[in-house]
Order: C-alpha cells, then sequence, then structure tokens
C-alpha cells in the first residue's frame, strides 16, 4: 500500500534542512516558497530516506486570488507519496520555478499547465503552447476566463498559422 | 570522409496512417537519420477540464469515456474513486469486484488493440488485428449485455457501477476466458518469435529506466525499461488487494520488451479476471449517492493502473456540486516526454514503431 | 537493309535516338534530361536490335537504361536543389565545338568508308559466343575490367564510410 | 497423336493462330504475319492479365480474409465475386485528382508508362508449347532487363508528385529494385548454367528432357530468386517503397482514380510475373512429366502461375515488414554471396558432368541431392554467421515479478 506521507513530518525535515522554504504544512500537503522550489525538489528527489525519484504530475489550481501548482510525488521505493504545492501569489503574472532541471517528467506537464493555466515556469527549456496555438487570447482554465476576449466567440475563422 | 546532406522536415502527421488519429511529429532529417523530434498535438483538444468546472460530478463520467476512448472503463473508475476519495463514499465489496472485472477486461480490449497496431505498424497487413478484433469483440459484447454500451460505457458509478451484471454474463465471461489461453498463444506463435518483427523491434526505440522514471512514464512503457512498479500492487485500490498476480518487466526497455510486457499483461488479466469472477461475492453493487453531490470543500488524487499507465484524477472541491479543479492525468500525454530522446537516432519506420510501441489515444493526449 | 520492316524499325529508332538526345541538353529541367537520355538508350538498343545482336541490345536495356540512368538519377537528387536545373555553363562553347567535331568526323568516315552491304541473316545465337570470347581470346581485358571494377567499388565503400 | 495437333486442338492455342499466319503469309504482304502475330499476342497477353487480374483481387481478398478470421468481399454478387468488377468501375469513375504543384507531364506519364515493362515480360514466356509471342535467344536477361526498367517510372511517379513521401518511396523503391538485380541476376544463371541457354522454351525443353524440374537442382536458387521477385513486386514483408505505417502510400501517395488503379493494377501484374517467370524457368512451365500429352500445357503453366501467386498472398497475411536497411543488408550480405556460391556449385556440377560425359540419369539426382543439402547447410550456416542472435541473458517472454520499486535492467537483471 502506498503510504501518503505526513506533510507536518516531511515539513518539518525541510525546514531543517532548507529554511524558510516551507510556507504551510498541513498533514496532506506541503507548500513550500517558490524561491525555494528547485532547492526543496532536489533534496527531496536526492535523498536516500525520501527517494522520490518520480514526479507523478504536475498540474496548477486556480485559487482565484492566487494559483496553486500542486506536484504529487511518487517513491518507489520505499513506496510512498507526497503532495508538494507552491504559490504563485501574483494572479495577473503567476511565474514559479521549473521543475524540468529536477524531474524531466515536469516538461510537458509544466507547458501543459503554462497552456491552459498561464503560469510562467522560469528556467522550462521549450515554454510553448501545446494543445493551444500561439496567440490563442488568455489561458481558458482561469476561472476569469469566460469568453474569447475582443468578443470572438469561440471556433475558428480559418486555421491557425494558416497564411 | 562524411557525406552530409541537407536537412530537411518530415512532418508525419496530423493525417497519416500510424500516428493513431491526429498527432503530429515533425522529424528533422539527416538523410535517413532523425536529428530531431517535435511532437505537435492539440488537434484533438476539447477543453474538458473547463467543460467539467461546469457541471457536477455525475454529470461528468460520461466525458471520462472519451478520454481514452478505447479504455471507458478505466477512464470512469479512475474518475469515480477520485470522487469516492473527495466524499468518503466507500463502495460495496460486489461493486469493487465489478469493477476490477471491468476493467481488466478492458486491459485485454486495449492491449489487443496496442498489439494489433503495433504489427501493424511493423507491417504486417491486417492479420494481428483481426485476430485481436475477434475477441476485442467478445469483450465489447459482454460491455454491451452489461451496461448497453461498447465505446463509451459510463459504466463505473460514483459510489458502484451503473448496472449489476446480467445472469447471461457470466456464462459468456467464463467461455470467453476459457479460450483465451489459447488464442494468446495464437498471437504469440504468430508475432513474438517472428524474425521480421525481432529484427524490427528489438533494440530501437530504447528507453534507459532511469530516464523512464526521471520522465514520469508510466504502464508498459516503464515497465519494459524493467522498472517494477504497477499500481494495482503498490497502491491497491477496488479489490486488487485480494488478487494474486505478478508484474510483468522488461530487461532492455525497448520496444520488443514493451510489445512482450503487453502480451504478458494478457496473460496476467485472464488469471486476474478468473479469479474475480470465482470470488465475486454477493451483496449490492452500488450504494445511493445525490445526483447533485456536494463533497465536502478540499482535494483528493486517486490514480489506477490505467492499461496505458497511471491514470490520475485530481480534484479540488469547494463544496459546490461542481469540482472546482478538475485535472487528468493522462498517460497518454505524460509517456510522450521521452519520445524525442527514443527517436533521434532512429530513421522514420524506427520511430514509427515506437510510437506505436508507446501505445497512445489521441483522446487523452489532446483531452 | 531489304525488308520493310526493318528499314521502317531503323527510321523509327533513329529518330526516336537522335531527337531524345537532342532533347537532353535542350531541356532545362536535368530530371528531365536524364529521363529523355535514357529514352536515347532505348533507342539505341532498338538500333541493336535491327542488327541482329540480341544480347548487346538487352545488356544496353540493362546496363544503361537500368543501372546507369538510375545512378545519375540519383546523383542528381542528392546534389542541392540550386544546381538541379540544366543552366547555362561555361563549358557550353567548348561542348559544341567538340559535338561538331565529333559529329564531322563520324559523318565523313560514313561517307568515306566503302561500305560492305551483308545481307540480313537469321538471328545467331551471340550469347555463347560472346561468352567464349570473353573467357578465351579476350580473357585479359575482361580481367582487368573486373579488377578496374572491383577497385571502383572498394573506393566507392571507402569514401561514404562514416568512420 | 498427330492428328490431335489440328487447328482445333485445344492443347496448344498457338495452333489456331499459326493456321491463321500461314494464310495470311499465303495470300497477304510478307509483313503482315508479323503484324497480325504482334497483334493478336499482345491483345492474348493483356486479356489474360487482365482476367487473372480480376479473379485474383477477389481471390486474394476471399483468402486474406479466411487468414484474417473475416469474410472478405461478400456483398457483390454470389460470394462477392463480382467485386472485382465493382472496384475497377470504381477505379475508373472516381476523380483522378492531379495536385497543383505537380510536374504534369511526369505525373500523368508515370502511371501509363509503369504498366509497360511488366507485360512486356509476357512476350517471352512460353504458356504453352509454341504458345509464346518471342521466343527470344536471351528469354533470361530480357526478362532482368526489362524488371531493372520499371524502376524508372516508379521514380517518375514518385518525383513528380512533389511530395516528400512519395520522393521517399521512390528512393527506396529504386534502390530496391537496383540492389536486388544482382541476386536476382545470379539465380537466374545458376539456370542457364544447367540448361545452356538463355531462350525460355529452351529451358522449359530441357526440363522435359531430363524429366526434372529446376527447382530441384537449384533449390537455393529459388529461394533467391522468390525472395527477390516478392522485392520487385511490392507486397509484404518487403512493400517498404509503399510501406503505408510508414511513408503513407510511398510513390503512389498523390495518385488517385485510374492513374492509381494503373499502379494498383501493376502490383498484381508483376506478381503474375514473377510467377509466371519462377513457374517457367524452375517448376517445368507447361510441362508436367508427360501430363501435358493430355492436359492442355496452359493450363499446366496457369495452375503453376496462380499456385505461386498464392504463395504470395500468404505471405502477405503473415509476414511483417523489414526496415529499408535491414532489407538492403538482406540482398548484399545474405543473398548475393549464396548466390555467388551457388552458381559456383552449379558450374562445377555441370563441369563434372560435361567432362565426364555421364549419363542425366545417374549424376542428375545425386546434384538434387547434394544442392539440397547444400543450400539447407549455407542458408544455417550464413544465417549464424551473420546471425543477430538474441542474447543469451535476454529471456524470450517478459520477466514475471512480484516484489516492487527495483529495476531490473540490461544483464545483469
Amino acid at each position: 500500500m502506498s503510504q501518503l506521507l505526513d506533510g507536518l513530518e516531511i515539513g518539518e525535515r525541510i525546514g531543517k534542512r532548507i529554511p524558510e522554504a516551507v510556507v504551510e504544512a498541513t498533514p496532506q500537503w506541503v507548500v513550500v516558497h517558490p524561491q525555494k522550489l528547485v532547492e526543496v525538489a532536489t533534496y527531496l528527489r536526492d535523498d536516500s530516506e525520501l527517494n522520490f525519484r518520480f514526479l507523478s504530475g504536475v498540474t496548477a489550481v486556480d485559487h482565484l486570488d492566487h494559483f496553486e501548482v500542486v506536484y504529487h510525488l511518487q517513491s518507489f521505493s520505499p513506496n510512498h507519496m507526497l503532495t508538494l504545492k507552491t504559490r504563485a501569489l501574483d494572479h495577473d503574472n503567476p511565474e514559479v520555478p521549473s521543475l524540468v532541471s529536477v524531474w524531466r517528467g515536469a516538461e510537458l506537464q509544466e507547458r501543459e499547465a503554462y497552456d491552459l493555466m498561464g503560469v510562467r515556469f522560469a528556467g522550462h527549456p521549450d515554454l510553448r503552447r501545446v494543445f493551444l496555438w500561439e496567440g490563442f487570447p488568455g489561458h481558458p482554465l482561469r476561472k476569469d476566463w469566460l469568453e474569447m476576449p475582443g468578443g470572438l466567440s469561440p471556433g475558428l475563422g480559418r486555421f491557425p498559422r494558416e497564411d | 570522409m562524411t557525406m552530409k546532406s541537407e536537412p530537411f522536415v518530415v512532418n508525419v502527421g496530423p493525417q497519416h496512417p500510424s500516428t493513431h488519429g491526429v498527432f503530429r511529429l515533425r522529424l528533422t532529417m539527416d538523410g535517413e537519420k532523425i536529428v530531431d523530434a517535435e511532437m505537435v498535438v492539440g488537434y484533438l483538444h476539447r477543453s474538458m477540464e473547463k467543460l467539467a468546472e461546469g457541471r457536477t460530478y455525475t454529470q461528468n463520467i460520461p466525458f471520462t469515456d472519451r478520454l481514452d476512448y478505447l479504455s471507458a472503463m478505466s477512464n470512469n473508475l479512475a474518475y469515480c474513486m477520485a470522487v469516492e476519495k473527495l466524499a468518503g463514499i466507500d463502495v460495496p465489496e460486489r461493486g469493487q469486484f465489478l469493477r476490477v472485472i471491468m476493467a481488466e477486461f478492458q486491459r485485454i480490449a486495449n492491449h489487443a488493440m496496442a498489439i494489433a497496431s503495433f504489427a501493424m505498424e511493423c507491417g504486417v497487413w491486417f492479420t494481428p488485428l483481426m485476430w485481436m478484433f475477434r475477441e476485442r469483440e467478445k469483450i465489447l459484447d459482454l460491455f454491451e449485455m452489461t451496461c448497453g454500451a461498447r465505446l463509451t460505457t459510463n459504466y463505473v458509478r460514483i459510489g458502484g457501477v451503473s448496472f449489476d451484471i446480467p445472469p447471461e454474463f457470466m456464462p459468456a465471461a467464463r467461455a470467453l476466458l476459457k479460450e483465451m489461453p489459447e488464442r494468446i498463444a495464437e498471437y504469440e506463435a504468430l508475432l513474438m518469435e517472428n524474425e521480421i518483427i525481432l529484427a524490427r523491434s528489438r533494440d530501437v526505440g530504447v528507453l534507459q529506466p532511469d530516464l523512464a522514471i526521471a520522465s514520469s512514464a508510466s504502464g508498459p512503457v516503464l515497465r519494459g525499461s524493467g522498472v517494477m512498479w504497477d499500481i494495482r500492487k503498490a497502491d491497491p485500490y477496488a479489490a486488487y488487494d485480494r488478487l494474486e498476480f505478478d508484474i510483468p518487466v522488461g530487461t532492455c526497455g525497448d520496444c520488443y520488451d514493451r510489445f512482450l510486457v503487453r502480451m504478458e499483461e494478457l496473460r496476467q488479466s485472464v488469471r486476474i479476471l478468473e479469479q474475480a469472477l470465482d470470488m465475486l461475492p454477493d451483496g449490492p453493487a452500488s450504494v445511493n449517492v445525490p445526483l447533485a453531490l456536494r463533497p465536502p470543500a478540499g482535494e483528493a488524487y486517486a490514480r489506477i493502473e490505467a492499461p496505458k499507465g497511471e491514470l490520475g484524477f485530481y480534484l479540488v472541491s469547494d463544496g459546490s456540486p461542481h469540482p472546482h479543479r478538475f485535472h487528468i492525468r493522462s498517460p497518454s500525454y505524460i509517456n510522450l516526454t521521452p519520445l524525442r530522446d527514443m527517436v533521434v537516432g532512429l530513421t522514420v519506420p524506427d520511430a514509427v514503431i515506437t510510437l506505436g510501441s508507446i501505445d497512445i489515444v489521441l483522446g487523452e493526449v489532446d483531452r | 537493309m531489304d525488308d520493310v520492316g526493318s528499314v521502317v524499325a531503323f527510321w523509327m529508332l533513329s529518330v526516336m535516338t537522335l531527337g531524345a538526345a537532342v532533347m537532353v541538353v535542350a531541356v532545362r529541367n536535368l530530371i528531365y534530361a536524364v529521363l529523355f537520355l535514357i529514352l536515347s538508350f532505348i533507342g539505341v538498343a532498338g538500333l541493336y536490335l535491327t542488327l541482329s545482336a540480341d544480347f548487346v541490345a538487352i545488356a544496353q536495356v540493362l546496363i544503361y537504361a537500368g543501372a546507369v540512368s538510375v545512378l545519375i538519377l540519383f546523383a542528381v537528387l542528392l546534389t542541392p536543389r540550386a544546381a538541379r536545373d540544366n543552366a547555362e555553363t561555361f563549358l557550353q562553347v567548348p561542348g559544341l565545338v567538340l559535338a561538331t567535331l565529333v559529329a564531322v568526323t563520324i559523318g565523313a568516315i560514313a561517307l568515306v568508308t566503302d561500305w560492305n552491304e551483308a545481307t540480313r541473316g537469321a538471328f545467331p545465337e551471340t550469347a555463347g559466343a560472346i561468352g567464349e570470347a570473353l573467357l578465351d581470346k579476350y580473357v585479359l581485358p575482361f580481367e582487368i575490367a573486373s579488377v578496374i571494377l572491383l577497385a571502383a567499388m572498394i573506393g566507392a565503400i571507402v569514401l561514404v564510410r562514416e568512420d | 497423336m498427330i492428328f490431335l495437333a489440328e487447328w482445333w486442338d485445344l492443347r496448344d492455342l498457338g495452333n489456331p493462330v499459326g493456321k491463321l499466319l500461314e494464310l495470311l503469309g499465303d495470300h497477304g504482304p510478307d509483313w503482315l504475319p508479323y503484324a497480325v502475330s504482334a497483334i493478336v499476342g499482345s491483345i492474348t497477353i493483356v486479356v489474360f492479365l487482365l482476367v487473372s487480374l480480376l479473379a485474383f483481387a477477389w481471390v486474394e481478398r476471399r483468402l486474406l480474409g479466411r487468414m484474417q478470421a473475416r469474410l472478405g468481399p461478400n456483398r457483390v454478387g454470389p460470394w462477392g465475386v463480382f467485386q472485382s468488377i465493382a472496384d475497377a468501375i470504381k477505379f475508373v469513375t472516381k476523380e483522378a485528382i492531379t495536385s497543383r504543384n505537380v510536374d504534369r507531364w511526369m505525373f500523368w506519364a508515370a502511371p501509363v508508362l509503369v504498366a509497360v515493362p511488366v507485360l512486356v515480360v509476357f512476350a517471352v514466356l512460353p504458356f504453352g508449347e509454341g504458345m509464346v509471342l518471342a521466343d527470344l535467344n536471351v528469354g533470361v536477361l530480357f526478362v532482368i532487363a526489362v524488371g531493372s526498367v520499371t524502376a524508372i517510372p516508379i521514380f517518375m511517379a514518385g518525383w513528380s508528385s512533389n511530395n516528400k513521401f512519395s520522393l521517399l518511396g521512390a528512393m527506396r523503391e529504386v534502390a530496391m529494385l537496383i540492389s536486388y538485380e544482382l541476386p536476382q541476376v545470379l539465380a537466374l544463371l545458376g539456370v542457364v548454367v544447367f540448361a545452356g541457354t538463355m531462350r525460355m522454351n529452351g529451358i522449359v525443353g530441357w526440363q522435359d528432357e531430363h524429366n526434372t524440374w529446376l527447382i530441384f537442382l537449384q533449390p537455393l536458387a529459388v529461394l533467391i530468386y522468390l525472395i527477390a521477385g516478392t522485392v520487385e513486386i511490392n507486397r509484404t514483408p518487403t512493400d517498404i517503397a509503399e510501406a503505408e505505417s510508414e511513408i503513407v502510400a510511398g510513390y503512389h501517395t498523390e495518385y488517385s482514380g485510374i492513374k492509381f488503379g494503373m499502379f494498383w493494377l501493376t502490383e498484381y501484374f508483376a506478381g503474375f510475373a514473377i510467377a509466371a517467370i519462377i513457374a517457367t524457368v524452375y517448376l517445368g512451365g507447361w510441362t508436367l512429366w508427360g501430363l501435358e500429352e493430355w492436359v492442355p500445357g496452359w493450363i499446366i503453366f496457369l495452375a503453376k502461375l496462380y499456385g505461386l501467386f498464392w504463395l504470395f498472398i500468404w505471405m502477405r497475411g503473415t509476414l511483417p515488414r523489414l526496415r529499408i536497411d535491414q532489407l538492403m543488408g538482406f540482398a548484399w550480405k545474405f543473398l548475393l554471396p549464396l548466390a555467388l556460391i551457388n552458381i559456383f556449385v552449379a558450374g562445377l556440377e555441370v563441369l563434372i558432368w560435361r567432362e565426364n560425359d555421364l549419363a542425366a540419369e545417374a549424376v542428375l539426382p545425386g546434384f538434387a541431392i547434394a544442392n539440397l543439402v547444400l543450400a539447407g547447410v549455407l542458408i544455417v550456416a550464413w544465417a549464424r554467421f551473420l546471425g543477430r542472435a538474441r542474447p543469451s541473458w535476454r529471456p524470450a517472454r517478459a520477466r514475471l515479478v512480484k516484489e516492487l520499486g527495483a529495476v531490473v535492467y540490461g544483464q545483469e537483471g
């Protein structure tokens, strides 16, 4: 049975190693400061006891006033999981560091989050839109994205990149 | 002295027989060799995550059918598990077993399709495809007699399953399981020791285990690289903790290993199904759940070992009947992360079978 | 050249060969030029046939139309696109002069020579005779040609080897 | 028996034509019989090919259907026998699209020219005793020469389509044809060494005279020729030039309607041609150990031809496709050396036979057995020598494990 690690305990461990990194810790998750994110992630991956070598998922959540980026981490041995979060407080221009350097698996998922949610991942090697085309107005998964700006209705007049 | 030719770009897809839908691979070639590969997706993007935010939890189940349309049961299951985790609903034992039965039948159907299309990529002229469709057809018949639909089943519901199995299900399922080992042996005789398949797929599209883990590959792609990881064992859901099965793993991480892993998973699925049908308890198949379910505010991440890999649903609830955030961790999409590393240095035919061995469905890649 | 069929065939083949040869130098597209060259080769093979040289005719088709021309096609395709038209070169005038000289020489010889007119015989089996001649009387040139071809082949392999 | 050799004798369809030509030769100008025989022969060959095509397009689909646990065409006419006719109508009536940026002349010329070499091959093949359009002295060489020319229309099609997939397909096809010409020629040369003639009728006659088929004397050559022939006709496992999963449809990607139909029917014609060549050269043509006295020779020949074509259908239903470099490597590294050894052995045997003036009945069975053994040994030995054998540490099946989290990779696993 995969054990979900206690966020409080892990938060404490991270705090000991990297001071001021943990913003909030609950039994379910740990929230770390974006500036310390890469450091924390590297620690979680390389620590022999934690051994989070597998990044299961990356996603972003729009909390209306800020964005939360959620990382689901998985260790194969010992078999446990951790939910790591970070917050981008600037709702208009959210930016968090990219974790591609730590886990390659973040590459496509961060691109997806950027495309649909508009969270910029600083340091991503190839941060482009993935499902929508360059020039698409807005980021549709944001809560304030209700219709396409400029009075456009959904659907295309012509195919993208056609010229 | 080396001969250099002008690099040129080959667009494989979006309209191409071997891209399993509208997938586009921009290959930069130096002569026959691929020097760069870039995938372009999004042609089938339906913005499912946004749509789901406007509907109730129950209304979202049919959306999940349309994700990986070759394994709708698994998608239903993963989503319902996430909602149940969020709302704290327990599913009765019979429902759990029915879920396992359907998910494993779905795995056989999906792997039959995956192996067949991989063989098609290797150039077999439809024979394995037709043979495997024969069994897949029977599985779809089982689905039809249970829930009335063959492809988009919408069968697994929050709190259980939509219908209990009809009386004719059991004999049909047992008859199918009885002939399956023989059929699998037939497929193996046709494909596994085939010299051309060996020549084509061995040492092609190699994925090292380190890269596989680092790039979040899952399912047969991860296991083909020799990583012993299966969520059915690691984090047992439904009734898998009571069932006996093994995890097949490859040794070299090439296309042939991924093919072997799928082949063996067919056998393991038959094994699981035989046990599950024997152990199927009596009792209710589901509990009643209000249609406009209002889970308490919070979040839940539930994952299953779908045929294509780790399928996870991350739901955030704000206490309303609609999910605040509905995220799909889709194995097809994330398994494409190491694609570039796998195909660079190969030729176009090898790239095509590498893509075939990853087994993607565009409904799930683009969502 | 006594029966009608041979005469008709001769004139048709001559026109085809020469016309195609003229087109080879006249057309702008290099691929077209190669294809006309093939037509010209086939015409020459036909002329051999009218001379009862069946083996040579077939060998002409096999080697020139089937193999050499394909080699030229590949060479054309592997050169950069810019050099792929039958453009004007500084060799035009020398080439023209040379061609004229060759034509004049051949024409003069044809006119001056006192031709023996033989009557048309049956189709003799030429293949056996050629084979025996090659391995008997002309064995040395034959072997030298083989060695030269082998050397060319090895040279080609060495040239394109990666390491 | 003599009285049967009249113009109405079914055993030789050449007789009525011969009578007609005699008649014309007696009463008309001297060029008339030539012209008439050419026209009659060409029409006969084209009609035969088209009828075979219509039949076998249906037979192939039914047979593949059987192999693939399905029915195959079964809607048009009883058992779907008219399916090919329906397909033919479809080909003719569909729009033959010419894209804007193609090279028009070549784009249109290619499908017309592509069928020519294949049709011409049949001119030298004897369908029965005396039933041959042009009994060339150099029949074997002619067949090879014409086969090598097929590369050019295919190249024209691929190049003029202005499509990368087409061009890639054409390049592959041409490279394949060039490579496989060599083993093909060497395989046929073994026959020429034994029969001492390149005339197709002579080869058939030699086999008839010695009461043997060259497949027994040249088993290795038959195999090599069969493989090389499969490559030439572009069917699975060697349909690399039009590999659907890789380069869409290869050189005919841009073709539709009747233009595509020409490529499609050429493929069948080429299949018939290869089968006919094998039947003539290795399987005794229209002879069957005396049966040709009673059954028309052309029926025997057609039976052999269709039997061989069935082999192609079977292969198509079973085998996957090779990669282009593997296929080329196979030609150069496997078939070519074996073909060279084969021709050397054949020469040696004929030398022994001729120099010692041995009786054919005594010597040929010995050669047949020796060559069969040699073929088996050579194939196995050469395959071992070249073989990419499975590494011994690599299991044949996926490993089954129960524990989690560990990694088994490579040799140490």
